[in-house]
């Protein structure tokens, strides 16, 4: 794929479940070699978000454009190049880890496309030791990371993760931001959303409120000098701190 | 325009019914073998015949809604549906009170019986979907229309494998043609209402997508419009 | 070569799955057996005549319900960890998923089959006959639950996705299924009654698996997601609203 | 086509085993024996009694449907009133705003 591509375009995407209106008129972009932090309050439509990004849920209205092309379905030859890890891990708890791995893996090479071998990433994400266990006896934690690494398998051009940082320990979270950082400099393009605010300083390089389902202002990682600023203008997004508004900055991306 | 459909069906409705009771009841002799009880076919078979429509209205009308996601397609299954429901009863019950008085027994447990019951309670279940339903149950719904539809010539079969007491197809084709002279009337009497109740309540259900769009922009504050709940 | 290999993947991961712990298979069988053992009680002094009447009754019911038991289980273990949605998000045909999703409930179905005809067979007399024509029976028993899996998988993924409301599920299936249920029991008082007209029915029957199996694999992905509405209709509903 | 009808009429009722406006016929009955205008009294009674049975139930029938269609129509038309009032109450909250 070129550079040129953006992996994700939703414009103006909008949901609705009869007369609760979940998201409206959302405009996203999540360009190669970005992540994007998704921050707001619960019931805010984050999740709603993603499920219509990765296509488990239609949007109501707005179009969703996957590498650069209209998808009003995501189709297989898309699902190739996205993937998807939430909080629930979606892991088969009657099978090892390894199983859990081999069998994505043979199912995309049955859809022709050869995923990554399963030991350096178990290795890469420090699961090697608990190759051969069951999922099921696997703290949150690990499932978290077992997730990260089938996600990763595919060698994904876009990941979308929701609340990836909820069940992981410090040492947990420093290796998924480690994981980030490298996956970014090869290209990929990242969404998650999170409610923490210090990972997802750390890790993104951009971040967007989502707020009543609408978005409600941005702070990005700037160059230089500016880059010190970033904590304080996703502070002043007003996730962590209520007082949204006070910041000129804020006010004026949710104009924007 | 679309308002002006059922008024019209309606209208004929109301011309035609009193020409089909005049028919039934004053011109067409009485049939030699069932007696006078054998004047319910005049609008059992139709009812009948409108119920499997409907069905297959439906079935068609949830096939489009899922493949063009188009809410006039939604709306029409809704409503025909509903007259499956309504129809159904109306053959179920009419059915028995002409098998009570022909056969001295109501129910006979009769292939034909017992297939347009179940075919009445595949689509009460359809309209249980629907309203019980989680959110995304509108697309469980319609492929349950659509199996339901294709139950219906199933159905129809059925009575061809099953040697029972209910009188064959044949009988209808083989009619003498003053009471095919009598079923028409009635035919497009019930018809006609079926369709324009079906026609209300399709627009009903379309009217009332627009006022869930209306809500929801009222309650938008971007149209411009300020909301007491946000 | 893709959709028959995906779908034998997702089956053999299921049946490795099954094999561990027999769940499954142990529960549907066990549910089977006490049902069998009803139907001994209730049943047991039917006479010879009016037997082959009652058995096909016996057969199907108890297949209907097992079926729901393990449709309702099947689709749980999906959803205990949200691995459906794994599975709807990577890249699988989602026709691959029904196929398997079916051929598991079949082969479930199938075992709990294997109960249920010997111990019919074994209680009444009528039914000797099927163990007098076992091929008769097993493509009888084979292609009856066949239609009643392909149509349940359809649903019992539907609802699997959506939150909660399991309940719908057996109001869904009951009435939808009997259809091809009531063919089942036609064929099946065809093979007591040694009529000759049973390979007829058994062909029919057949054809009906066929077009239930194609309206399910048709029907499963817009049931499990659903498309944007066309560029038209939702440029025609933006025209609407202004 | 309704006149065809009417010519056919006649015909039909007299194939029938027992219509109920045969008035003409009954003068004709006089003069036979007893016995038979018994027989055919109680015949005409067993037929009247079938037929007016017969119109009962075709009443019933009849009567069903139409009230079933009536009890669709009277939901179709509560539900326009609902909807109607939920039009007004966003009239009236867009007209507050």
């Amino acid at each position: 794929m070129s550079e040129a591509v953006t992996p994700l375009e939703l414009d103006g995407i909008g949901k609705r479940f009869g007369r609760l209106s979940v998201l409206r008129g959302v405009d996203l972009r999540v360009e190669a070699g970005e992540v994007v932090g998704l921050i707001g309050a619960n019931g805010s439509g984050k999740t709603t978000l993603l499920n219509i990004a990765v296509g488990l849920l239609a949007p109501t209205e707005g179009e969703r454009r996957l590498g650069g092309r209209r998808a009003p379905q995501v189709e297989l030859a898309d699902r190739m190049r996205i993937a998807f890890v939430t909080h629930t891990t979606q892991l088969y708890p009657r099978l090892t880890a390894r199983e859990n791995l081999r069998l994505f893996a043979e199912l995309r090479a049955a859809a022709g496309d050869a995923a990554a071998l399963p030991d350096p990433l178990l290795e890469r994400l420090g699961l090697a030791h608990a190759a051969d266990r069951m999922v099921g006896t696997f703290s949150r934690g690990m499932m978290q990371r077992l997730a990260l690494a089938r996600a990763l398998q595919g060698r994904p051009q876009l990941l979308l993760l929701d609340e990836p940082f909820t069940a992981l320990d410090r040492p947990g979270r420093e290796r998924l931001a480690e994981v980030l950082v490298e996956e970014r400099a090869a290209g990929l393009a990242v969404l998650l959303s999170s409610h923490d605010y210090d990972a997802v300083v750390a890790v993104t390089d951009r971040v967007v409120l989502l707020e009543g389902g609408r978005l409600g202002g941005e702070a990005r990682r700037g160059e230089g000098p500016e880059a010190a600023g970033y904590r304080d203008r996703v502070a002043a997004l007003g996730l962590l701190r209520p007082s949204a508004g006070v910041d000129g900055r804020a006010e004026e991306a949710a104009r924007a | 325009m679309g308002r002006l459909i059922p008024v019209v069906l309606l209208a004929i409705a109301a011309v035609v019914f009193p020409l089909s009771v005049e028919t039934i009841f004053l011109d067409v002799g009485i049939e030699r073998q069932l007696g006078t009880v054998q004047k319910i076919f005049y609008f059992h078979v139709p009812l009948a015949w409108i119920m499997m429509l409907y069905g297959v209205v439906c079935g068609i009308a949830a096939a489009v809604q899922l493949r063009r996601q188009s809410r006039g397609a939604e709306a029409i299954a809704i409503a025909a549906g509903e007259m499956v429901i309504v129809a159904g009863l109306g053959v179920l019950i009419t059915g028995p009170i002409w098998g009570h008085a022909s056969w001295g027994k109501a129910w006979t447990w009769d292939a034909r019986q017992i297939s347009t019951g179940l075919l009445w309670l595949v689509f009460v279940a359809y309209v249980l979907v629907r309203r019980y339903g989680a959110a995304g149950s509108e697309r469980l719904a319609a492929a349950l229309a659509i199996f339901g539809a294709v139950d219906v010539p199933i159905i129809y079969y059925a009575v061809k494998i099953w040697k029972t007491t209910h009188p064959s197809n044949e009988v209808v084709v083989s009619l003498p043609p003053e009471m095919w002279a009598a079923l028409w009337p009635a035919l497009g009497a019930l018809l006609a209402t079926a369709t324009a109740l079906v026609a209300i309540r399709a627009r009903q259900e379309l009217c009332e997508m627009e006022l869930d769009d209306a809500w929801v922009r009222a309650e938008d504050p971007s149209v411009g419009t300020k909301g007491e709940t946000t | 070569m893709r959709l028959p290999r995906q779908a034998w993947l997702l089956a053999k991961n299921d049946l490795r799955q099954e094999l561990r712990d027999l769940e499954l298979l142990a529960t549907a069988g066990f549910f089977t057996l006490v049902v069998l053992v009803m139907f001994g009680l209730s049943f047991a002094s039917l006479g010879r005549k009016v037997q082959p009447l009652a058995i096909p009754g016996m057969l199907w019911l108890a297949v209907a319900f097992v079926g729901t038991l393990t449709l309702t289980r099947i689709f749980d273990r999906e959803r205990e960890a949200d691995t459906l949605r794994a599975l709807l998000t990577a890249p699988v045909e989602r026709v691959a998923i029904y196929v398997s999703k079916a051929f598991v409930t079949l082969l479930v179905l199938l075992g709990c089959c294997l109960i249920l005809v010997p111990g019919l067979v074994f209680m009444f007399p009528a039914a000797q006959v099927m163990a007098e024509q076992p091929l008769r029976t097993a493509a009888l028993v084979v292609l009856g639950c066949t239609s009643y899996a392909a149509v349940g998988t359809v649903f019992a993924a539907g609802l699997a996705t959506s939150s909660g409301k399991n309940v719908l599920l057996s109001v869904i299936l009951y009435p939808l299924t009997s259809p091809a249920l009531m063919w089942s029991l036609v064929a099946t008082r065809a093979l007591l009654e040694r009529h000759p007209d049973l390979p007829t029915y058994l062909a029919q029957l057949a054809a009906l698996d066929v077009l239930l199996v194609v309206l399910g694999g048709w029907l499963f992905e817009s049931v499990l997601v659903g498309t944007a509405r066309s560029a038209t209709a939702s440029g025609r509903a933006r025209g609407r609203r202004r | 086509m309704s006149t065809m009808l009417m010519l056919g009429a006649p015909e039909a009722a007299a194939e029938a085993p027992a219509g109920d406006g045969g008035g003409d016929e009954y003068e004709a009955v006089e003069g036979i024996d007893r016995e038979t205008i018994e027989c055919q009294r109680s015949c005409e009674a067993v037929a009247a009694r079938k037929t007016a049975s017969d119109y009962e139930h075709i009443v019933w029938a009849y009567g069903v449907l139409w009230s079933l269609f009536a009890i669709y129509g009277l939901m179709l038309w509560r539900r326009g009133q609902r909807l109607q009032g939920d039009v007004a109450s966003l009239q009236a909250k867009l007209g507050r705003s």
